[in-house]
């Protein structure tokens, strides 16, 4: 008989899917039963979720084997090549702490939507409250799945409620065909995750993720050379072919995580409603796909170039998503350049070994980039939905709770100590930095993630800047559109978590100061013995390196990106903390005149920002416009068009396909003879 | 104490639609020109409904564990062929009720209800055929009905249309089914299955067996619809009346893939063959082909049921790599039935999106995806249901068929067929773009004309809920289906 | 009838190229010595009867039993004419006239509209709401 | 006796005369009677094998075979004439109202 708590966990995820069956029930049987459109039964089940999940992870704190886990089997074996199919709960303290981050981002996104849905007259509530429930479920299922099938079936489910929810204003052009694009190209990546999935099942009979026959366990113990030999295919040995199962289901992570070269989905994804942004593309399902490579890290660990890819895919998403931020006009599009790039961080840290640090990263990124979601979300409503950046300007007097809210989330963003994200990002660059003595691969991912430093303190700033300070730039920024307590309150919560959260890990405080202050460590470490932060400090494949001594180490790498964070706030601030500041990607053939008349001050500064920042911006933006993107249509264009050259064989004429019908028979007669020596 | 059945009662499936049509005929000739379409589609109903049941029977009694064979070996019933009987029993079922409203002004009903009860008789007795000679004979039960079937509208040019291409390529087809039937008895002398694998002499032989092998495959492809077989599917599944459509679209391939699972299994061994006569490489070819082609050509079509008649084909395609996996070792039962049950769960998936094609066919909506358009506002439970069908077609986990093509691959990879698996899926993922074209088009784009729904048709609701709620719930009762099609596929190899 | 029954001979070279791979397959092949000739005393025509019916009989000619082939065949011809009835009557208001009338060339006199819709309608009909193809 | 070689090349070449007749004739009638044609080169072989092998199996098979041609014929005159009063005429080519 399991504790209360573990009892209760199934009503986590059951808890918003009532919300979703209410909100689709009611609403379209008697849609004036439904309170608030369906916001009211949707903040209470998430409310509870948090309730219920906060109590699970002290529950899983408490409990002496550190987790808790139960399943049903769902298809059981038969025959020779038997295996059972099951679905479980798994809570341990990664997935306990990953449901409090959903559900806690949940509820404030439900409350938060009552000022941006609600209050702005929008139609068809129930459907949006109802995609809301639906996609909360979803995620909270993934979160604490079992074993790698009933994940992957939960990460499909998400990408559905994406693509619902992006289209949610259906009626305009953009967002049908933006979610349709989310959609594809995240199902693109998905179809690798499938084939991975299956072949994790046919090499080692089972995906469960925890146990003593849990795959990433027998995995190592093949490795390792004990235990039962797996079936290996193509011929491999059993280190490629795990290798090849690595990269496969790498691919649903990629195109879940927005990394390159399948990030193209999420700026498009802007066109949803912008506390779908901040709930699904910024806080939890681009997440899963970071989540789940921590979830299965025990396997990824045991293969290091799998590791160095990750790693290097992470840093240069991280840094090539940064410069791209930095010409964006729509204030949503720098936050879904942002978004894309710290998930690269989360992945650089995770391939860099950092299991900690990256998990650390994702936490409180959770946090603030849903903040600066929300915060931007409240200057929308305040701008009549223009989201323009050169049509604001001046509005930090106008509303100051979204003002120093979204402030607090920009430091932690730019990564400003004491901030919460200079704490996760700076660990993740540490870890990246240690492990990258000692091999050339994971110094160059490191030193694109530093270098991406530079731009986020850069595009962060330029956002703040032109958003909130100098003269406002239109009527409508002169007089905005009031919110109400709706909008802040979310705010204010996530404004306080983005400035405290990095609290729970000070690393370069621990080790300067000798107290023991790394507390999320603590946590991670305390679940079962094959899924502690511990195991996977074992497992990690690198050496590491340093400089001087570990405290020098520490000490430089926190030095050196928070001098580089602030130099990228400074030059935004130079450039863009003017009452009228210029559009400066436009004038880059007189970047004399820009020199003598504005900012003589600091050349050096200006031919940065100037000479080589948006140049750099410039060409990353049009590769990703151009190329990245390019390909991506050009793939779906093609298929269509070789489907229409296909088609072309149906002629409609009968004698015709007797033709090519007899030719099909005579060049397979003739193929398979030859191959069968029959002639 | 139990009372034994005779033997011959193991075929009570079919039996049950034989007697269905001939109580259908005797309606018909007391009354010719009855216009009592209760009473018809109701006996047609019953029966399959009936054969439904006695299939179900059957094998939850474990009926067939132990083979039945019948009548100088010629039938054989175990659980393989009651597993299809059920599968076409139940599409049966759902077609003659979704004809009751579709048929509702057409003369010829008994005429109607009678040929889809042969053409089942026909299916059901294509996987229970031991002998070549039931083999041929029961395939052209299946299909003489249907070419009727097919061109039953007959002022329609559509439907005549089809009915000539699908009987002329038919035609084509069988012949070659009969030639090369005729050369591997040549070889074997004999027409038994079991025997035909112990009799064959490949030495000096092996040319003329090996092309009798590849054109009775060539004749079941005609069935299964695979390329290069497939030309008359876009065209009749298009042309025909919808309930047709569907059950050619599901049952006749079903019973296709059925056929040839036990004859290349039974007759034609995996392992003495594979050296010289590769049909495992062939099927390969036409899995791959068919696949592709199925699946590129549905991308880009204008009109809906056209674009469900290419992914029929498609869909052919990834059945086919059951048969394309065998290896001739113990991967083979997974595999084969991997296969079956993606069948059984293909005929309610597939059933019901045709059905609602029949449906927008009966409110006169038109039939491209623009006609589709806003369709939802209308007509919210049955456009969710079709949502439902796309979405499992396309192997979104929100059904059975995610679970049916999950298994189905890992079979293949388990047999070591990893490419096949990655060409399947990378066909899924096109195929999710014209799948969701048509959830667009009813949910999400604004309506472009003003659709006259008068009514909404009992029958036809009926057999699209029952598919739909079918196709949900065989998602948390995969276990039983799998357990079924194992057994099933233990029976064959 | 048709002006021109001949189409192009060119698809005919695929009928060539299949009997091409037959004929080398079929010279190529070595065939044993015949059984020569049927064991059993009973002739020809009378074990074939038996086969039909399954009937053991110790002097007939052996062959496999065709019982089921033989009812099934019974159900085909029966499903065959009823298919081919069907498609054959013509029925003009109602009234159902001779079947496999030679004069094809009417024109269709009735008003009756097709009641349901399976393919594409021809393009003069009037029915203008279904433009696609 | 004649060796049984003689009988598979004179099926085959039954068959391919049946073919050809298909692939390049547009008359439906002539399309029926090319499908005999294929039907008979299969009966040939049976009866010849039948023969080889000294069983009935193969005679009997094909007198089954001779009555599904009539099925057969008696579908696809039904088809034919359903055509010819949709299209005016037999031609297998003029109805293409359906493809791509």
């Amino acid at each position: 008989m399991a504790a209360l708590p573990f009892e209760l966990a199934p009503a986590i995820a059951a808890l918003p899917f009532v919300s979703f069956l209410i909100a689709l029930l009611v609403g379209a049987f008697a849609p004036r039963l439904l309170p608030k459109g369906g916001a009211i039964p949707g903040i209470l089940a998430t409310a509870g979720s948090l309730v219920l999940s906060v109590w699970a992870a002290v529950a899983v704190w408490n409990h002496p084997d550190g987790m808790y886990h139960d399943s049903i089997t769902w298809v059981a074996g038969v025959g020779d090549a038997a295996f059972d199919l099951q679905f479980g709960i798994l809570l341990d303290p990664l997935s306990t702490m990953m449901l409090v981050i959903v559900s806690l981002v949940a509820v404030l996104v439900h409350v938060f939507s009552l000022g941006y849905m609600n209050d702005e007259g929008e139609t068809g509530l129930p459907r949006y409250y109802a995609g809301l429930g639906l996609f909360t479920a979803s995620m909270l299922s993934f979160v604490f799945a079992s074993n790698l099938l009933m994940a992957f079936m939960f990460f499909e489910l998400v990408g559905l409620c994406s693509w619902l929810l992006i289209g949610f204003w259906f009626r305009e052009p953009g967002p049908p065909s933006a979610a349709k694009k989310a959609f594809l190209v995240t199902r693109f990546g998905d179809y690798f995750f499938l084939v991975g999935v299956v072949g994790v099942f046919a090499t080692f009979g089972t995906t469960a993720f925890v146990g003593s026959e849990s795959f990433p366990i027998l995995a190592d113990q093949v490795l390792a050379g004990e235990g039962a030999s797996v079936t290996t295919f193509l011929g491999l040995d059993p280190q490629a072919w795990f290798s090849v199962l690595g990269l496969l289901i790498l691919g649903g992570v990629i195109g879940k995580s927005a990394q390159f070269p399948l990030h193209t989905w999420l700026p498009d994804a802007m066109e949803g409603p912008t506390p779908v942004s901040a709930l699904i593309h910024a806080a939890t399902m681009v997440a899963a796909g970071v989540y789940l490579v921590a979830r299965i890290y025990g396997f990824y660990a045991l293969l290091p170039q799998v590791m160095a890819l990750i790693a290097l895919v992470g840093g240069f998403t991280a840094l090539f998503a940064a410069t791209m931020g930095v010409v964006k006009r729509e204030i949503k599009q720098v936050l879904a350049y942002s978004t894309i790039s710290q998930y690269g961080y989360m992945m650089l840290g995770l391939g860099a070994g950092g299991y900690v640090a990256a998990t650390f990263h994702l936490m409180t990124h959770a946090f603030f980039k849903a903040l600066l979601f929300l915060g931007a979300g409240s200057v929308i409503i305040a701008m009549h939905h223009n989201e323009n950046m050169w049509d604001m300007g001046g509005l930090k007097e106008k509303m100051p709770v979204t003002y120093y809210a979204f402030l607090s989330g920009s430091l932690a963003l730019a990564g400003i100590v004491p901030f919460s994200g200079f704490w996760s990002k700076d660990e993740v660059l540490y870890e990246a930095l240690v492990h990258g003595l000692e091999s050339p691969i994971l110094l160059a991912a490191y030193a694109m993630g530093l270098l991406a430093v530079f731009f986020t303190g850069f595009y962060t700033f330029r956002m703040v800047f032109l958003t909130f300070h100098g003269k406002p730039r239109t009527d409508t920024a002169r007089d905005p559109h009031a919110v109400g307590w709706n909008v802040k309150v979310p705010l204010v919560v996530l404004g306080t978590l983005a400035a405290v959260a990095g609290l729970v890990n000070m690393v370069p405080v621990a080790e300067v100061t000798g107290i023991h202050l790394e507390f999320l460590h603590d946590w991670l470490d305390a679940g079962p013995e094959a899924l502690t932060a511990h195991h996977y400090a074992d497992l990690i494949p690198y050496a590491s390196g340093e400089i001087g001594s570990p405290l020098l180490t520490v000490l430089l790498s926190a030095g050196v990106s928070l001098g580089l964070a602030l130099s990228g706030a400074g030059a935004a601030w130079l450039l863009y903390d003017v009452p009228e500041p210029i559009r400066h990607t436009d004038r880059l053939g007189r970047v004399k005149t820009v020199l003598f008349n504005n900012y003589y001050q600091d050349e050096f500064q200006v031919w940065l920002a100037n000479g080589v920042t948006l140049p750099l911006a410039r060409v990353a933006d049009k590769f990703d416009q151009g190329v990245i993107d390019g390909v991506v249509n050009g793939v779906s264009s093609v298929s269509l068009f070789s489907g229409g050259r296909i088609k072309r064989i149906q002629t409609g004429v009968v004698s015709n396909y007797a033709f090519l019908l007899t030719m099909g028979l005579v060049v397979l007669l003739v193929f398979i003879g030859v191959t069968g020596g029959w002639f | 104490m139990a009372y034994q059945l005779p033997g011959w009662a193991a075929l009570a499936p079919t039996l049950t639609f034989v007697a269905a049509a001939l109580v259908l005929f005797l309606i018909d000739s007391i009354d010719p020109d009855s216009e009592n379409r209760a009473l018809l589609a109701g006996t047609a109903t019953v029966g399959s409904l009936v054969a439904a049941g006695f299939a179900a029977w059957f094998l939850i009694a474990g009926t067939g564990e132990e083979p039945f064979t019948l009548y100088a070996d010629s039938l054989v019933v175990d659980s393989m062929s009651l597993f299809f009987a059920f599968v076409f029993a139940s599409v049966t079922a759902m077609v003659v009720v979704a004809s009751y409203d579709y048929m509702r002004d057409h003369s010829y009903q008994g005429e109607y209800y009678a040929l889809v009860m042969l053409a089942a008789t026909g299916m059901t007795l294509m996987p229970a055929a031991n002998s070549l000679a039931v083999v041929f004979i029961s395939l052209e039960l299946a299909s003489l009905p249907s070419y009727a079937l097919v061109a039953i509208l007959k002022k329609n040019r559509g439907s005549v249309e089809a009915g000539l291409k699908y009987f002329l390529i038919g035609a084509l087809s069988s012949s070659i089914l009969a030639y090369g039937i005729s050369l591997v008895y040549g070889v074997s002398g004999t027409l038994l299955l079991p025997e035909i694998a112990s009799a064959v002499e490949i030495e000096g032989l092996t040319g003329v067996l090996g092309i009798g092998v590849l054109m009775i495959l060539g004749g079941f492809a005609f069935k299964t619809a695979s390329v290069p077989f497939h030309f008359w599917a876009p065209e009749a599944y298009e042309g025909a009346p919808a309930p047709i459509s569907a059950f050619l679209s599901s049952a006749s391939k079903a019973a296709g893939f059925a056929v040839a699972f036990r004859v290349f299994t039974v007759a034609f061994p995996v392992e003495a063959y594979v050296a010289t006569i590769d049909w495992v490489l062939a099927v390969q070819i036409l899995a791959v082909v068919t696949m592709t082609l199925g699946n590129f050509a549905a991308a880009t079509q204008d009109t809906v049921k056209r674009m469900l008649a290419y992914s029929s084909v498609g869909h052919a395609g990834y059945a086919l790599i059951a048969l394309a996996s065998l290896t001739g070792t113990g991967s083979d039962q997974f595999v084969l039935g991997g296969g079956m049950a993606h069948l059984l769960v293909y005929g309610f998936m597939n059933t019901g999106a045709f059905l609602f094609v029949a449906l927008a066919e009966y409110w006169s909506v038109g039939r491209t995806f623009e006609d589709y358009n806003g369709l939802a506002k209308q007509a919210p439970f049955a456009c969710a249901a079709m949502t439902l069908f796309m979405f499992n077609l396309a192997g979104l986990p929100v059904g059975a068929g995610f679970m049916s093509k999950y298994f189905l691959f890992a079979g293949a990879v388990g047999a070591g067929f990893w490419w096949l698996t990655a060409v399947g899926a990378i066909n899924s993922a096109l195929s999710l773009y014209y799948y969701s074209r048509v959830v667009k088009a009813m949910w999400i784009e604004e309506p472009t004309q003003e659709f006259a729904i008068e009514s909404k048709p009992v029958g036809l609701y009926a057999a699209i809920a029952a598919a739909a709620v079918v196709t949900v719930l065989l998602l948390p009762g995969f276990g039983p289906v799998w357990a079924f099609a194992q057994d099933a596929a233990a029976a064959l190899v | 009838m048709t002006n021109q029954d001949r189409g192009s001979l060119l698809p005919g070279l695929a009928a060539v190229a299949l009997f091409g791979v037959l004929a080398v397959v079929f010279v190529r092949a070595s065939f044993g010595d015949p059984a020569g000739g049927f064991a059993g005393s009973e002739g020809v025509t009378a074990s074939i009867g038996y086969a039909m019916f399954n009937i053991a009989h110790p002097d007939a000619i052996p062959s496999e039993g065709f019982l089921v082939a033989f009812l099934l065949i019974a159900v085909v011809l029966d499903a065959a004419l009823d298919g081919a009835v069907l498609l054959a009557r013509r029925d003009e208001g109602g009234e159902i006239t001779t079947a496999l009338r030679s004069d094809a060339a009417e024109t269709d006199t009735t008003e009756e509209r097709v009641a349901t819709d399976g393919g594409t309608v021809d393009a003069d009909s009037d029915d203008t709401q279904e433009g696609h193809n | 006796m004649v060796p049984i070689e003689y009988y598979l090349l004179l099926s085959a070449a039954v068959f391919c005369i049946g073919v050809f007749g298909i692939l390049t004739r547009k008359n439906a009638l002539l399309f029926l009677m090319s499908v005999e044609l294929l039907l008979n080169a299969a009966n040939i072989n049976l009866v010849a094998f039948s023969r080889f092998h000294g069983n009935l199996t193969g005679q009997t098979f094909s007198l089954f075979t001779l009555a599904l041609a009539a099925a057969e014929v008696a579908i696809g005159i039904g088809i034919i004439l359903v055509l010819y009063r949709n299209f005016a005429d037999v031609d297998v080519t003029k109805a293409t109202t359906m493809r791509w």
